[in-house]
Parts: structure tokens; C-alpha cells; sequence
């Protein structure tokens, strides 16, 4: 019997076969600034042009392959192989391909990343679909991640555009990224310590819910820039007495990010940690109390660990909006990542901004995972 | 012994509890029965004041509730409600020591009491005590409640709608199995239900209910027999003798008098006795060694309450 | 470079903050300022491109920065109480900065003498079509009806000593239509948008002292009427520093005597279009003055 | 009772209105509030800047809307069940991009102007329509699509008569979520040169100018407090409960 | 009149449904009863269906379901799921005439129409047409459900576990009012359920179901009096022969003997009168005018299935 073609698979490969033949792999420019010559797939990578389009053909032959299994397996191994190819060929090949020149750059074009993505949605939906192979999934991803973590270490990507703006921004880069780090994650802290406390007021006393969420709810419409802008004002104003001062409260630099970046955490972790709290059987908790349990009992044992789930979630959305929002930061001076976004904005410079978004990116997918299977984990471990 | 007195809850003016008196002796099954709304729940849970109560008093084993802390005279009161309550985030065999562990209970004596509460359930302690409570059935799950609120041996259980949420099949089989615990344990229960058979099979006295007040209390017999009013006599409707001879076993009711057909279990019930002699057209049923007539069971209700 | 001997901390414990603009030249002659600092055995940190200019300025004025750079020509919104005139001349804008600032705490060294004004930039080929050479040839251009598509920045377009100025002097007039406003003032930007023509752009604003205006292929319009301010950078120190460190004080005042407005061009160029770090375009030039060894 | 509904909105939509029209007098009063001194003689007025927003915030509004209603409905119909997975991905993918870097990086590839912020802003919208549809539609009570087959309605009767008006309330919410995300994210579009109200914002943070950040933050607060009332309003029309 | 042949539904190799073979007559109640996943709904579902059969045939009324579009099948059928399955944006009365309209009745008829439906299902028109279904009780909702399937007047109704979700005592009165509409309408019903005592009030035959595939069909009394295996014996129980006491009226077997006592009225069933014996203590009770004995009941499932 003839099985109905596998959808994605089938769309995705014909798009990422179309990006590799249509598209611009590198744009070779004679200087930082000047757009270049666009560079197709068999220009700019040769032989491992032509890897990508067997790999793609193999992945639309594999589409309709009636055991489902393999079409699986096949398009798994194939994408990973397209993704490890991509990544271990673009540093060698924009060696080869830098124009002569002074200083000439050769920049990643939309190709590379309409096909890495196709790619990737490759590789996610046959994992998905591949069930039990627990392992063979695995070395899937492993090849694609060892492929990664190879050309970035090896070095072999340093003539690439993106990695001589990290050369120049070399000193500032890490404590930029810290700086991401601690306005992001700590800010997202601050509101959790802030939130959760609310929510759990709101949940007890149901009218109060209302002055508790408006306020919070009426942050979320401030455009984020202009409460940035703002609580720069009284905060300057506090910066200039002695101990907000000697915190290096100011405010320009990280105070008014930080500041603004809490506030709208808040929403999300209060709004979660009501919902939260109401979702716990009232059952349960009856029970609980017929036991003899006291008020204290009642809420670490029993209704948090039920609660935490959801309030967790919470937690997560406001984590990647904080990682998002910290961008701007830097044009408040507060630093950051957005330094170099701004920056390479203003020089326009697009691999300057890249410089800044893709760990953004990485840092809000990682997040994002990461916090997602913590959740999952929680769910798992019996909470819902 | 719980001994309740004119005790009353208002809610806003509204009495959820109008009045209440009753008492329930050492080892008894008392069940209120009644319907919705009309303070069963309010009342059982004045007994180990989970509600406060506005007036009146309550003592528990000749003790008035008052004298220790809500939360100490809980933890010597088993409570079972409709949905089990099983914390979803433990395990079964960490909601059944709830209590002991509370109570301080040292972890070896914990596990014992879990795996001898299992045990009494009906549930393998191997395959159960590791589960989490959405990995049970419903009647699993409500064997565990029993179990959890067994776990501290309390004197005093008390059970609101305990089968509620379990499927006509089960139910039976749990009701009866909770009748052989109690067999065992002797405990003093109080059963809320808003079921006539689960009353009738279970509760040595029946305590009818209605918008906060107590109707009427006595045993089954009294209630169908002797019903105070029309409200308590549309409980049982016309079948409420047929439902009062589930009640009585057929071996008390034999006789030396050989039958012939397939011979009932003594354990059986003179309703099932009955339903034998509808099926086979005949008068008699053998059961054990001997028989039960219709007759017998013509002049059961005569003969248990005199 | 040969770190032969490290000559002894002159600040121990109380590092002086360096600070200036977000953009290529703040890089350039802030590292010029903080090199030469080192190498003089100061402990610096490091805050060069620290903000936009008020944020700088802000910086300055609280002591969040010790050192910093800015324009003579900015002193026309830091300061009130001037004729607009004198922020046009290089001396008179040069001292009245300095006169004005010194009661804020703030003391404004030498500065360099490259004009770092804003203009109007277009195409080579285009000024050479439509022989615009100069502003007034541009207006008569616009006012023939010609297409005119400018693209600045939106603080440069509606301030009287920018474009709104200008407009009045030669006697012209964008529609709203014909601007594109960015809200920044880095020319890197305008002009590579310029360059390449996006959108039918035809004329950026730029400063004189950008690098990358002949590489790509770009002019700059003749003001004969100076109507934008003369901007001239120059290092400032706060007093309190100053006065702690006379050294200091006296480095800074002659660090940017051999900068011109070729010079910086030159370095400006290094860094935007080569990619260069601005760290080591600053050091060369340290080393080619004889500052550095 | 109609009229005491709608007193709120109301209240607002004058109060933006009176912003606009005495823009400069406001200005002057905060600068005297403030005790700052305008550096910047306002080249384009606030009103201009604010149809900017709006515009900005419509069209990009109506495309996320018409993709988002599309792409949803594709991916909780049977057809498109198979592509829900990837379509996640992609999105949440888009999310992942902080606004401005989104920004940033779209306008060298499509150029100055409103073209680029479009883009962005309907990617940034096009999430929560996208979830709210798929969630609305997939959420109806399979019990109440059983009854309408077994009653012997057709996919289309059933999508239109059922899943549709028992959806709409979820739908409409996703809307509002992202039509009050969408008009504070275009402030930022701004900074691509793409104007509106963002334009005062942005130099306001960057002269250090309270009174210029003021004046584009609170349009743009009243815009989004209004579109969320508003949306609410509808939403309450178009439900049942 | 439906009949099946033959019919099997696969899922993915699965038999949901094993060569099911039956026929209902005109007018004739068939109750399909089965544990839990035995394929209950898949059959029911099979016949308009709403699910494909894999092999087999089904005629309705006398033409092969193929013959037109399911759509179109579906709307000739009455159909009432568990849990009503109302729409709960439709008030009450659009509810009622969804069928009607998609039929392209006219306004005025399907008006007459809903009132019509109301009436029959005993809900008061002015005071329920309007409301939406979450402002009803499970009772009402339930009434309401089986008004819609009937309100385009089908000669056959399909009702899968249609009072599943009502309490036991509305239950009982559902089924009672169901029956009595059904003296009325005589349809060709297939009734879905898992509740024995339900089969066995509604069905003139019940069909008893096991895994896909069809145990045994046949008139309560086959079943409970010739059960074909344990399986089946099982489902009714020690009591089966008391339950089919239910069925029968008390008028069909008056005696014109006097009696002493409160008199049964002629509706009541033999069940009760058994149970008001047992009460009194006395072998014969007065119903209406005569009386029914001891006797005549112990000898009843014998007349009823000579
Ligand atoms: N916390 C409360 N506040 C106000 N009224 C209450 C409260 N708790 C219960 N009531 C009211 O008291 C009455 C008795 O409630 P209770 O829960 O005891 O009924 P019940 O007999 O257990 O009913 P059910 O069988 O439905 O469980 C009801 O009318 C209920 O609405
Ligand atoms: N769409 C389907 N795909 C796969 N298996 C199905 C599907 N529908 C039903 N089944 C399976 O077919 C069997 C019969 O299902 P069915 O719904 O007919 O049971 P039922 O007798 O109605 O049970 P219940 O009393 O629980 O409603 C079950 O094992 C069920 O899991
Ligand atoms: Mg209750
Ligand atoms: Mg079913």
C-alpha cells in the first residue's frame, strides 16, 4: 500500500532545495560596509553545494517512502549530514572566497539560513516522529551540535564577516554577554521574588485580585523604550543620593533596564502564580487540612509543589521577554548585547548586529528549552 | 464516641447546620443521608472542625473538641472524601504516611503501617505503594484514600461521600469490602452518602437529613419501617423492604430442610435468596447445608425487629 | 607592542573612568585618550563608547565619567545664553564652552583642529550631472523640481543650526516626502544608503570628517554660508581629577594638537570600512605622533 | 448601560484626542514642569507621527490578522494538522528574536522605511493570533462537533456554524494580545527610520528629554489601553457567555 | 428498521467492531450493553455513519447506508450522545431546530415545531426556549438533547449512553418519561449503555456485546433466564431475576381476590408489589380493585417466557 506523502518533510526539503539553488549563500564585499556580490550555493561552497541538494533530493525521495520508519530514519540522517556539511564547509570556503583587497569581508547571505532552517524543521519532525529510536535520535542531533561546536572552535569560521566584528569587539564581548546575562536572568528573578508573593495574595484574597493585577497589566502597555526612558528620570534623581548611589544606582547604565525589565516580569509570574494556586484541586487541599496539616504545611507541601507547574511557565515567558527586552539596554547605555546592536545599527554593519542577536537568539532558545523540559519535568514528576 | 448537641453553623444567617444532635457510639457506622445541600458535608466537618461551629458542642471520645488545636484533633481523625484528595504529586505510598510522618512517626514504622494498610486494602504493596495517584483507576485511588486515612489507626473516621466518584460496579465491591474492614477495625465511623443503598448496606444507624436538621435517626429497619414523615418515606420508595434484605444473611435465616438446585454461598444476602427462588419458581433455596424458605424471608423485618 | 618596563601605578585604587560617543570616531579618540593614560601609569576603566551624547554628557556632569570627548559645536544645547553666532567660529565656540563649563566642574582641553560638521553629501556622478556643487546649487536644483531624496538624521533635520537653518539660508524647502529620518546621527548608515541608492536616495547627511566618503564614491556639498556649528573634539576632565592629577591634565590638553580633519578621516576610514579595532587604529596614530614608542 | 460600557473608551479616546490637538501647549507645560529646555524644535507634529503609528500598527494588524486566522485555521484543520509541529517551530523560532534586533536585521535586507518595520511587526504579531486560533478551534467540545455530524452538518457548516462562533472569543483574545504587543512594538520601528511615535520616544531616551518621551509614551499607552478595551468590548459582543 | 450484516470496523488492524450481525425491527427498542471499550459506540456509530465500516453491510429502512451522501443519512437520524453534545452558543430553541433548518423548514414551522419537542420532553416553553444550555440542569440539557434528535421527526434515533451523565434520580425519571414518549412515537431506537438496570427497563431487546463482538441478542428474559455464557451471567448478577420483576405491571396479573392493607396503584411493577409483601409480611397485596399474590410473582417469569 501506498502511504500519502510525509508533508513537512516533503515542503521543507522542496524549500530548502529551492534556497540552495535560488539564493545567495555569502555576499563578497570589498570592505566592511559596501554591499558585496552575492555568492550562490555552488559559488560559494562547490562540492558541498551539491552535498546539500543530494541531501535534500534523498529527503524528497524518502517523503514518500511508504515505511514510515525509515522515511524517518532516512531523512533524519540526511538533514543531519545537510546541517553538518553546511557548518563544516562555510569557514573553509569563505576563506577561499574572500575578493582581494584590502580588507575585503565575506558575509553569510539568507541561504545559508533559509536552508539551515528548512533543515532543522527536517530534523525536528522526523525525531518527533522517530519514537523509541531513543538513541539513534540522539546521535542525530549530536552530529548536527558536534558539527557546530567544531567550526566555531576550530576557528575555521574566522574569516567569516561576523567573527572579525568579534575579533574587534573581542574585549568587550564577554562582559557584554555577562551583562545580558545578569539584566535578563536577574531582572527575571527580582520579579519572580516580586510576583509570586502577589499572586498568592490575589489567590487568597479574591478581592484583591484586581488591584493587584491591574497595575501590573498596565506596565504591559507601556512600550518597553519608553519606560526605559521613563525611570531614567527619577532614578537620576536617586542616583544622586548617597546609598543608591554607592549601589551605582543612575540613571543611565543598568538601573532603569533592570528596573523596567522587572516590571514586566511581573505580569506573566503573578498572572501564572494565581492561575497557578486556583488550579489546585480543592479537593486535595481539603484533604490536606483534614489531615491535621497546619496553614504552612498546607501551602509548601501541597499546594505549591501543584501550583509550581504553572507559576514555572510563567516564569519562563517572562524569562525570554527579560532576554529580549534587555536589547534595549543598550541604548540606554546599560550595556549588553545590544551594544553591538545598536552599534552595528548606526555603523551599518549587519554582521555587527548579528554579532549581538545570535546569542541573543541561542541564549533565548536555550532558555526557552531548557525551561520548557524543566516544566515537563515538573509535570512528569506528578504534579498535573 | 462523638457526641454532637445542638449544634448549629450559620453561614451569613443561613444555617447550614440547624440544631444538630446525635451520638455515635464506639464502633458504630453512623451514616447521614440526605440530599444535596442539606449540610451533610457541614456536619462532618464541624465533628474535626474543619468548619467552625456557631453554637452548641461536640465532643469526641468524651473529649469537647475545643480543648486541643484544630489541626492536633485532625490528625487523630481519619477523613475520606468524595474525590480521594490523593496528593497527585505523591506517591501512594508517601500520601498513605502523610499522617504518621506528621506525627513523627520513624521512617521503618511509616513504611510497615504502609505496606499493612495496602495490605488491608486489597492493593499489592510491589505494585501500588510506587504509582502515582493518576496511574490508579477509581477504585484504586479510593482504596488508598481508606488507606491514608486509616494510616495513624485514628479511632474515629470520617467519610464523606467516599464512593461517590466510583462506577456503579466497583462500588459495590468497594462498599463491601469496607463492610469487612469494619468487621475488623471496629471503628467509629460517620459515613456521608447521598445513596439509600449505600446507607442501607452500610450504616447501623441512618441519620435522615433535611435543610440543616436532623429528620430522623434509627437503625435501617426503624427508618423504613417507621418512617417520621413522607420526606423520609420517599427516600426508600416503594423497594425499600427489598433494599433492608441485602442486609441479612441467609445464613441466619436457614433451616435443616434439604432443597434441591444450585446451593446459594451462607454468605449470601436473603435479596439474592429471593431473587434465586423468583428465578427458579420455587420456594425454597438450598444454601450451605440446608435451606431458606420464602416464608423465612416473608417474616424477616418481623423477626429483626421485633 | 614592547612592554620593556611597566612603569609604576600612579593611581592606585582609584582608576580613572574614560567615556565617550557610540560611534566610530568616539571610539578612535577615546582609545587615543586612554592609551596614552596607560602609558603614562594610570589604571583607566574602560568606558569608551559609553553613550549617546547626552547620555555622555549626562555621565560627565554626575561623575560617572571622569574623561570624556565632545564637540565644541554641542555647547549650543548645553549651555544657554549664547548668540547663536558663536558656536559658528572655531574660537568663539571653543571658548565660550569652555568659559560655560568650568562652573559645571567640567574643564574642555584643546581640541583638534578638524571640523567635524554636519553636511550634505550626494554622488559623484550625481553632482557631476546636475553640476551640484554647493548648497545653493542644490536648492536651485530642488527648486527646479528635481527628485531629491535625503536621508539624516531626524535631530539634524528640525534643529535651526541644522537643516531647518539651511533651508532658510538658501531658500528651499523638502517635503516630508522627500526625507527619510533616522533617529540617530551616524553617518554610516546615511551614507551607505546613499551610496548604494536605496529607495531612490540621493543625498545623506555626513560629517567632514567621515572615512568612508571617498571610498565611496561621495561629496560633500560647500557650505559658504557655515550655517551648521563648527564642531571641533576635544578631551574634557572633571576638575577633581584635573586637580588630583595634574599629569593628567597636562596630557590631555596637547594629546589632540596633531589631529586633523585628513587624519581622522583617515582613521574613521580604518575602522568603518577595513573593520579595523578601533583600539589599534588609535594606537598607531599614538605611535606615529611619538607619543607612544 | 450600553453607554456606561462604553465610558471608559470614551474617556480615553477624548483624552488622546485633546493630546493631539493641544500637542505643542502640553509640551510646553511639561518643559516647565521638567524644568528642561526643548533642544529639538518638533519638525514633524505629533499628530503626523501618531497616523504614522496608527497606520503602522493597521496594516501590519490586518496582514498578521489575515495570515495568522489562515495559518491557524490550515494547521487545526485536518489538511494541516501535519505541519502544526513545524509551524511552531518557525514562530516560536521568530519569537525568539528580540523586537529591535528583528528590526535590525530586517532593514538591510528590505530597506529603510515603514517595508522593514511591517515585516517585523507582523512576525512579532502573527504568534499570538496563530496559538489563539489553533487553541480556540482545536478547543471546541469534541462533543458538540459529534453532535453537529450526527445532526448531518457538512465540514463547512460545521466549521462556520460551530467551531468558528464557539472559537471566536479564544481568537478574538489573541488578537487583542497581539494587537496591544504590536502597537508598543512599533515604537521601536522608529529606529529603522520607519517614524511614528517611536521617533520621540527614541530621541527622547537618547537626549535625556522626559518631556519628548512623555509625549510619545502616553499616545501610545492610550492606544494600547484603548485597542484593549475595545477588543475586550468586541469579544464580550461576539461571545455567547 | 435497521439491519447489520457482517459488519466489521478495523483500526489499524484493531476489530472495534467483529462481525456484528443484527436487525432492529419498526418500533422496536434495541439496548446494545458492554463493559467499556467493547464497541458500543462503534456500532451505533457505524449505522449513520459518523465511522466507516471496514467490511459488511448496513440498510436502513430498507436501503444500503452507501445509497447517499452520510451527510445526508445523518439527517433522516436522530442522534443523542452522552453528554448532550449541545451547542452552547444556541439558545435552547436554535438548538432544537438545527436539523430543521439545515432541512430549510420554514421559520414558522420549526417555531411550532420547538414548542411542539418542548411539550413532549416536559420543559415549558416560555421558560425554556430562550435559555442558553449552561443555564440548564444535566436533567434539562439531557431533555433538550433527545428534543433535538427528535424535533425533524426521524424514524430512527440512535442514543448513545444518552443519561450517563444525569444523576441516579433524574436518571430514573428520564427513563421513565423516555419510555412513555416512546408508547407514544414508536421508533426504531438503538439505545447505547453500560447500565444493566437501564437495559433492562427501555429494552424490547438487548444485545449484549464483548470485544467487538456480538455474546448474545435477545428479550431480557432470554438473557437473564438462558445467559449463553458466565460473561453474560455475570452482567446481571445474583439479582438478574429481580430486575426483570421491574418490567412487569402489576395490572397484567390482578387477581380478583380481595386484600387487606394499603392498595398499589395498577401502574406499579411486580418488583414493588414484591417489596410492599415483604414489608407487611403478607402474601398478597391490593392493587387497584383486586390483588396480586405471592404466588402469581414467584410464578411470573415463567408466564412471560413460556
Ligand atoms: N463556606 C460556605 N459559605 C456559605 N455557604 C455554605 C458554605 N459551605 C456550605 N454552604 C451552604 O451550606 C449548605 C450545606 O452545604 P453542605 O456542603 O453541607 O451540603 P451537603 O449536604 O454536603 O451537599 P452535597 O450532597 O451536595 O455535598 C449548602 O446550602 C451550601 O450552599
Ligand atoms: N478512532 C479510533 N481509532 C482507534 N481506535 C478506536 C477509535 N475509536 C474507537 N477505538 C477503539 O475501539 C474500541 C471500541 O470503542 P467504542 O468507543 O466503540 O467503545 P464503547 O463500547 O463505546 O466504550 P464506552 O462504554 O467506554 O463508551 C476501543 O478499544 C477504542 O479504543
Ligand atoms: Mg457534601
Ligand atoms: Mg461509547
Amino acid at each position: 500500500m501506498v502511504r500519502k506523502p510525509e508533508g513537512t518533510l516533503l515542503i521543507f526539503a522542496a524549500a530548502g532545495l529551492a534556497s540552495t539553488l535560488l539564493l545567495d549563500f555569502a555576499q563578497a564585499k570589498p570592505n566592511r560596509i559596501l554591499s558585496g556580490v552575492g555568492l550562490g550555493a555552488f559559488e560559494f561552497l562547490g562540492i558541498y553545494g551539491g552535498i546539500l541538494v543530494i541531501a535534500f533530493a534523498v529527503i524528497i525521495v524518502s517523503s514518500v517512502q511508504s515505511d514510515v520508519k525509515r522515511r524517518h530514519l532516512i531523512s533524519g540522517m540526511a538533514a543531519s549530514a545537510g546541517i553538518a556539511a553546511l557548518l563544516l564547509s562555510v569557514g573553509p570556503m569563505a576563506s577561499k572566497a574572500l575578493p582581494p583587497g584590502t580588507s575585503p569581508r565575506i558575509s553569510i547571505a539568507p541561504g545559508v539560513y533559509v536552508t539551515l532552517l528548512c533543515l532543522y524543521i527536517i530534523l525536528g519532525t522526523s525525531m518527533r516522529r522517530l519514537k523509541g529510536h531513543r538513541y539513534l535520535k540522539y546521535a542525530f542531533v549530536m552530529v548536527a551540535a558536534a558539527a557546530a561546536v567544531f567550526a566555531v572552535a576550530s576557528g575555521s569560521l574566522s574569516d567569516l564577516s561576523i567573527m572579525k566584528e568579534y575579533q574587534v569587539k573581542r574585549s568587550q564581548f564577554a562582559g557584554n554577554l555577562k551583562t545580558h546575562l545578569f539584566l535578563s536572568f536577574g531582572s527575571t528573578l527580582a520579579a519572580a521574588v516580586i510576583a509570586m508573593p502577589f499572586g498568592y495574595l490575589a489567590y487568597k484574597k479574591p478581592g484583591l485580585e484586581g488591584k493587584i493585577m491591574t497595575p501590573m497589566a498596565f506596565f504591559e502597555t507601556i512600550p518597553s523604550l519608553s519606560l526605559f526612558g521613563i525611570l531614567m528620570v527619577p532614578l537620576g534623581y536617586l542616583g544622586s543620593i548617597g546609598i543608591f548611589k554607592a549601589m551605582g544606582v543612575s540613571g543611565i547604565g543598568w538601573a532603569p533596564a533592570f528596573i523596567a525589565l522587572t516590571l514586566y516580569g511581573l505580569l506573566p509570574i503573578a498572572r501564572n502564580t494565581l492561575a497557578g494556586f486556583k488550579n489546585v484541586d480543592t479537593g486535595v487541599v481539603e484533604a490536606a487540612e483534614g489531615m491535621g496539616m497546619g496553614k504552612g504545611g498546607v501551602l509548601w507541601k501541597i499546594e505549591l509543589p501543584l501550583a509550581f507547574p504553572v507559576i514555572f511557565a510563567g516564569i519562563r515567558v517572562a524569562l525570554v521577554q527579560a532576554i529580549g527586552g534587555a536589547v534595549l539596554a543598550g541604548l540606554v547605555g546599560g550595556g549588553g548585547l545590544g551594544s553591538f546592536v545598536f552599534l552595528g545599527l548606526a555603523e551599518a554593519s549587519s554582521d555587527l548586529v548579528l554579532l549581538g542577536v545570535m546569542p541573543i537568539v541561542l541564549m533565548t532558545l536555550l532558555g526557552d528549552g531548557l525551561m520548557k523540559a524543566v516544566v515537563k519535568r515538573l509535570e512528569i514528576g506528578g504534579a498535573i | 464516641m462523638i457526641r454532637l448537641e445542638h449544634v448549629t453553623k450559620e453561614y451569613d444567617g443561613f444555617k447550614a447546620c440547624d440544631d444538630v444532635t446525635f451520638t455515635v457510639g464506639k464502633g458504630e457506622i453512623l451514616v447521614i443521608l440526605g440530599p444535596s445541600g442539606c449540610g451533610k458535608s457541614t456536619t462532618l466537618r464541624l465533628i474535626n472542625r474543619m468548619v467552625e461551629r456557631t453554637s452548641g458542642s461536640i465532643e469526641v471520645n468524651g473529649r469537647n473538641v475545643d480543648s486541643v488545636k484544630g489541626e492536633e484533633l485532625r490528625r487523630g481523625i481519619g477523613y475520606v472524601i468524595q474525590n480521594t484528595g490523593l496528593f497527585p504529586h505523591m506517591r501512594v505510598d508517601r500520601n498513605i504516611s502523610t499522617v504518621p510522618s506528621i506525627l513523627g512517626w520513624e521512617q521503618k514504622r511509616a513504611d510497615d503501617r504502609v505496606k499493612e494498610m495496602l495490605d488491608l486494602v486489597g492493593l499489592d504493596y510491589e505494585r501500588y505503594s510506587k504509582k502515582y495517584p493518576r496511574e490508579l483507576s477509581g477504585g484504586e485511588a479510593q482504596r488508598v484514600g481508606v488507606a491514608r486515612a486509616l494510616a495513624s489507626d485514628p479511632d474515629i473516621v470520617l467519610m464523606d461521600e467516599p464512593f461517590g466518584a466510583v462506577d456503579p460496579i466497583n462500588r459495590l465491591r468497594l462498599q463491601k469490602e469496607f463492610s469487612q474492614i469494619q468487621r475488623k477495625l471496629h471503628k467509629t465511623v460517620v459515613f456521608v452518602t447521598h445513596d439509600v443503598e449505600e446507607a442501607m448496606l452500610l450504616g447501623d444507624r441512618i441519620c435522615i437529613m433535611r435543610q440543616g436538621k436532623v429528620v430522623q435517626i434509627g437503625t435501617p429497619e426503624e427508618i423504613v419501617l417507621k418512617p417520621c414523615d413522607d420526606f423520609v418515606e420517599s427516600f426508600f420508595g416503594a423497594e425499600g423492604a427489598l433494599k433492608l434484605l441485602s442486609r441479612y444473611r441467609t445464613a441466619d435465616y436457614m433451616e435443616d430442610v434439604p432443597a434441591e438446585g444450585e446451593s446459594l454461598l451462607k454468605d449470601s444476602s436473603l435479596k439474592e435468596a429471593l431473587a434465586s427462588m423468583i428465578l427458579e419458581g420455587k420456594e425454597r433455596v438450598p444454601v450451605g447445608g440446608g435451606s431458606v424458605s420464602l416464608a423465612s424471608i416473608l417474616g424477616a423485618l418481623r423477626r429483626e425487629v421485633p | 607592542g614592547s612592554k620593556s618596563e611597566e612603569p609604576a601605578v600612579k593611581n592606585q585604587g582609584d582608576p580613572i573612568t574614560v567615556g565617550s560617543f557610540v560611534d566610530t570616531e568616539g571610539g578612535i579618540l577615546g582609545n587615543i585618550i586612554l592609551l596614552a593614560l596607560e602609558d603614562k601609569g594610570y589604571v583607566i576603566e574602560d568606558k569608551v563608547q559609553f553613550g549617546t551624547p547626552d547620555v555622555h554628557r549626562n555621565a560627565l556632569l554626575q561623575a560617572e565619567l571622569d574623561i570624556g570627548v565632545d564637540y565644541t559645536g554641542n555647547g549650543q544645547y548645553y549651555v544657554e545664553g549664547y548668540e547663536e553666532s558663536v558656536w559658528v567660529k572655531a574660537d568663539s565656540a571653543y571658548e565660550s564652552i569652555r568659559t560655560a563649563d568650568e562652573k559645571n566642574g567640567l574643564l574642555w582641553m584643546t581640541p583638534a583642529k578638524a571640523n567635524n560638521t554636519e553636511a550634505i553629501a550626494v554622488t559623484k556622478d550625481f553632482s557631476e550631472k546636475n553640476s551640484v556643487k554647493s548648497l545653493a546649487d542644490l536648492a536651485a536644483y530642488i527648486n527646479k523640481g528635481g527628485e531629491i531624496k535625503f536621508i539624516t538624521s531626524q535631530l539634524f533635520a528640525e534643529k535651526e543650526a541644522g537643516l531647518l537653518g539651511i533651508e532658510k539660508a538658501y531658500g528651499f524647502k523638502f517635503q516630508p516626502s522627500q526625507l527619510v529620518l533616522l533617529p540617530h546621527g551616524n553617518t554610516a548608515e546615511t551614507l551607505k544608503a546613499l551610496s548604494e541608492g536605496r529607495d531612490g536616495i540621493n543625498a545623506a547627511l555626513a560629517y567632514a570628517t567621515d572615512g568612508s566618503l571617498v571610498d565611496l564614491g561621495l561629496v560633500v556639498l560647500e557650505d559658504p554660508m557655515s550655517i551648521p556649528p563648527v564642531y571641533e573634539p576635544a578631551p574634557i576632565v572633571r576638575k577633581e581629577t584635573a586637580d588630583k592629577y595634574p599629569e593628567v591634565k597636562e596630557t590631555l590638553d596637547t594629546l589632540f594638537a596633531g589631529l586633523s580633519k585628513e587624519k581622522l578621516q583617515e582613521m574613521n576610514k580604518k575602522v568603518i570600512v577595513d573593520g579595523a579595532s578601533p583600539k589599534d587604529v588609535a594606537e598607531a596614530y599614538l605611535k606615529e605622533a611619538g607619543i607612544l614608542d | 448601560m450600553k453607554v456606561r460600557r462604553m465610558l471608559p473608551s470614551g474617556a480615553l479616546i477624548a483624552l488622546l484626542s485633546l493630546m493631539l490637538i493641544y500637542s505643542r501647549e502640553f509640551e510646553i507645560f511639561m518643559y516647565d514642569i521638567f524644568e528642561t529646555k526643548t533642544q529639538t524644535g518638533s519638525r514633524t507634529p505629533l499628530l503626523v507621527l501618531f497616523t504614522e503609528h496608527l497606520k503602522m500598527v493597521v496594516v501590519s494588524g490586518v496582514i498578521a490578522v489575515a495570515l495568522g486566522l489562515a495559518i491557524g485555521i490550515f494547521i487545526s484543520s485536518g489538511y494541516g494538522r501535519e505541519y502544526r509541529d513545524a509551524f511552531e517551530e518557525i514562530i516560536s523560532l521568530g519569537q525568539a528574536f528580540p523586537s529591535a534586533a528583528l528590526l535590525a536585521l530586517v532593514v538591510p535586507v528590505v530597506g529603510y522605511g515603514s517595508e522593514g518595520a511591517l515585516i517585523a511587526l507582523v512576525i512579532y504579531a502573527l504568534m499570538p493570533i496563530v496559538y489563539n486560533t489553533y487553541a480556540g478551534l482545536t478547543g471546541v467540545d469534541p462533543d458538540c462537533i459529534e453532535a453537529a455530524r450526527g445532526m448531518g452538518m457538512e465540514d463547512i457548516r460545521i466549521f462556520t456554524k460551530i467551531r468558528l462562533p464557539l472559537a471566536a472569543n479564544v481568537i478574538l483574545a489573541g488578537i487583542r494580545t497581539s494587537l496591544v504587543i504590536n502597537i508598543s512594538a512599533a515604537t521601536l520601528a522608529a529606529a529603522v527610520g520607519a517614524g511614528g511615535l517611536g521617533v520621540l520616544v527614541v530621541n527622547g531616551v537618547k537626549a535625556f528629554d522626559p518631556v519628548l518621551i512623555l509625549e510619545g509614551a502616553i499616545p501610545v499607552s492610550l492606544m494600547a489601553v484603548i485597542a484593549d478595551l475595545v477588543m475586550k468590548e468586541i469579544e464580550r459582543k461576539l461571545s455567547y457567555s
